[in-house]
């Protein structure tokens, strides 16, 4: 850490200080001569900061100054009533981010219900999900994943900080497809576990694959 | 309603049955009314009776339907799969059965249980923390500098999509328009009747007496059809009256409207109204 | 200044580094707990940052965080000038991402209305759209196509990710119902229509007066 070059550690820290907006790596990168070490600067400034009222933060690839989260109490001068997210909203929302990529029907199936109108679109409005690519079954219907602009709202670093993911995870709760499919085939509990972890980290085409395994197994 | 979840002790003493029928508007479908069954159940969902838990619902069913409450359809199909997982836990387990067995069907119940309330808690643990804006903040007074401008436009793809989707809209009220024949009033069919009809009427006539029957019943309805004779009517006695074939009097702004033939009585009589 | 409450400094840096607003050390004091040394503070904040990319300087009475001086020549690029897209762009540019490659003359048939001279323009300069080879039709016009640029600023990862016509309408960006349809009219279809009449012209309460009115007058 001792060749950074300071001057480029100042001006890092001149361009993340001076945008609201948390910024790409790759925007950083364009701004910055040529020959700076991006990475190693900005663990090396985060570094310094670590301790100050304000702190470098990581959200996703984009990364911004924020006030530190232990100030909150402190900085929270006008108690405006913040806007309320329905509950199906927040459902939504959570599922997304536990699931992600996910699509409408996944989510239905889990709530058990259908999504209302202005569900989705309150949370695309405010910048927190998107679309990213379609799953290949039948209808090849449109995934729907969170954005950037979500970490850094929920102070997120990533995906892998979502508060319980690994023990859901673990658990065998992160599975969107249709519970019976799940059980249809095998049953005990024992092994719920094992089929999740299966599927998890694999591509949908994979899952498919899985059930149909399954329900070879079954039928054998 | 979400509060009414946290608290399980809420329904503590009183039967979960009444506690339901109460709250039905603000459960969110079958799932949401078992997850709450299970955990008055247990506390832990893994452990919960689906045969205790397919019973509760029944009888909850049973009670809605008592109380003539009406219960979406979903809540029904519910009932059904439930008796007949009920069923398929109390009865021997056929022997080469294709589908998934009773337990298996009660295990993804659970599973589903399990599900959704792990969701529901991650949900409002995300919403716990702190939220940028709000507990959290970024620069008050971003910096701009001066040199090269850099144009930046800015649109999200909300606002891309809502585009696309406003033209979808557009261009689907621009394509070939099939009009369903219709029961409306035509100013047409007004005219008509208030020629007809005039004649027999030479004194001063509330124009409510030259509506076609029925109108008065339609508008206390709000039908469309009720709506349309009025206007249809008022606008017939404009276009007679511009022609001469009717003489039109209001007293007051908004006042009832009257109007009678033009060549009853003489024309100096009629300032005496109504 | 060794005496200066760390708590305090983190607390005034916050401050600073958030406010939307020039501070003065009025309310920069009213900010902070009782008892804190605002001077002191203040002094010992702009010591700790005087050789940041970042400056803590005093305007007349106001106090707040600036880029260094020194560093403006290299952040000469950042002048940024947002500018609100116009809707016609917009759309022109949500008609070329669904339908590309597309002619002009294309996207005017499509939209219904010409293309005023400088929407294209506005994209091809913003770098979202690019030209595409040519139709094979008479003319050879030139056809359109939206760029990576487009995708990176869109958070998209592919043209795929888009949504379709029904996932637009699912997630509730595509609502109103053409005004057409309202008036879809047979007897049957009559209650509907006026529910859907009352909802946008005349209330309820307005038809009840007329009726009453009208029985009024008929009762005398």
């Amino acid at each position: 850490m001792n060749d950074v070059d300071p001057q480029h550690l100042r001006l890092l820290e001149a361009i993340l200080f001076s945008s609201a907006e948390a910024m790409t790596e790759q925007k950083l990168a364009e701004r910055l001569p040529e020959g700076a070490d991006l990475p190693v600067l900005l663990l090396e400034l985060r570094n310094r900061y670590s301790d100050h009222g304000v702190h470098l933060v990581r959200a996703g690839k984009t990364w911004g100054f924020r006030t530190a989260s232990d100030l909150a109490a402190l900085l929270r001068v006008d108690r405006r009533i913040e806007r309320k997210l329905s509950r199906a909203a927040v459902e939504t929302l959570s599922i997304i981010a536990y699931h992600q990529p996910v699509t409408r029907a996944e989510v239905e199936e889990i709530r058990g219900v259908q999504l209302s109108k202005g569900t989705l679109d309150v949370l695309l409005d405010q910048g927190w999900i998107r679309p990213k690519g379609r799953r290949q079954t039948p209808g090849r219907p449109v995934t729907w994943a969170t954005t950037e602009a979500f970490l850094d709202h929920f102070g997120l670093e990533s995906l892998s900080d979502l508060p319980g993911i690994d023990e859901l995870k673990a658990a065998g709760l992160l599975d969107a497809r249709p519970a019976i499919q799940i059980y249809g085939a095998r049953s005990g509990a024992e092994e719920r576990a094992a089929a999740a972890a299966d599927s998890e980290g694999l591509g949908d085409g994979d899952t498919e694959e899985i059930v149909e395994e399954l329900a070879d197994e079954d039928g054998r | 309603m979400i509060d009414g979840f946290d608290d399980t002790d809420q329904h503590a003493g009183e039967s979960p049955m009444t506690a339901f029928v109460v709250d039905i508007d603000g459960y969110e479908g079958p799932l949401d009314i078992l997850l709450s069954l299970a955990r008055d159940q247990k506390v832990d969902l893994t452990q919960i009776s689906v045969l205790q838990l397919a019973d509760q619902y029944l009888a909850f069913v049973a009670e809605a339907r008592r109380l003539d409450l009406e219960l979406a359809a979903e809540y029904l199909v519910m009932a059904a799969w439930l008796a007949y997982l009920k069923s398929r836990l109390l009865l021997p387990e056929p022997p080469g059965a294709e589908e998934p067995s009773g337990e298996a069907m009660a295990a993804a119940l659970t599973f589903q249980l399990e599900r959704l309330e792990a969701m529901r808690e991650a949900g409002q643990h995300l919403m716990a923390r702190n939220q940028l804006g709000q507990d959290f903040f970024a620069r008050g007074q971003p910096e701009r500098f001066g040199g090269n401008t850099l144009t930046v436009l800015q649109v999200d793809l909300s606002e891309l999509l809502r585009a696309y989707g406003a033209h979808l809209q557009r261009r689907q009220g621009a394509q070939p328009l099939r009009i369903e024949p219709h029961d409306l009033h035509s100013v047409e069919d007004a005219l008509k009747r208030l020629r007809k009809n005039l004649g027999h009427a030479p004194s001063w006539e509330s124009l409510w007496r030259y509506l076609p029957p029925g109108t008065f019943e339609g508008l206390r309805e709000g039908r469309l059809s009720a709506r349309s004779a009025l206007a249809a009517t008022f606008a017939a006695s404009l276009e007679l009256a511009k022609g001469g074939g009717v003489r039109l009097r209001q007293n007051k702004p908004f006042g009832p409207i009257y109007l009678r033939a033009p060549q009853a009585g003489n024309s100096e009589n009629e300032e005496g109204g109504p």
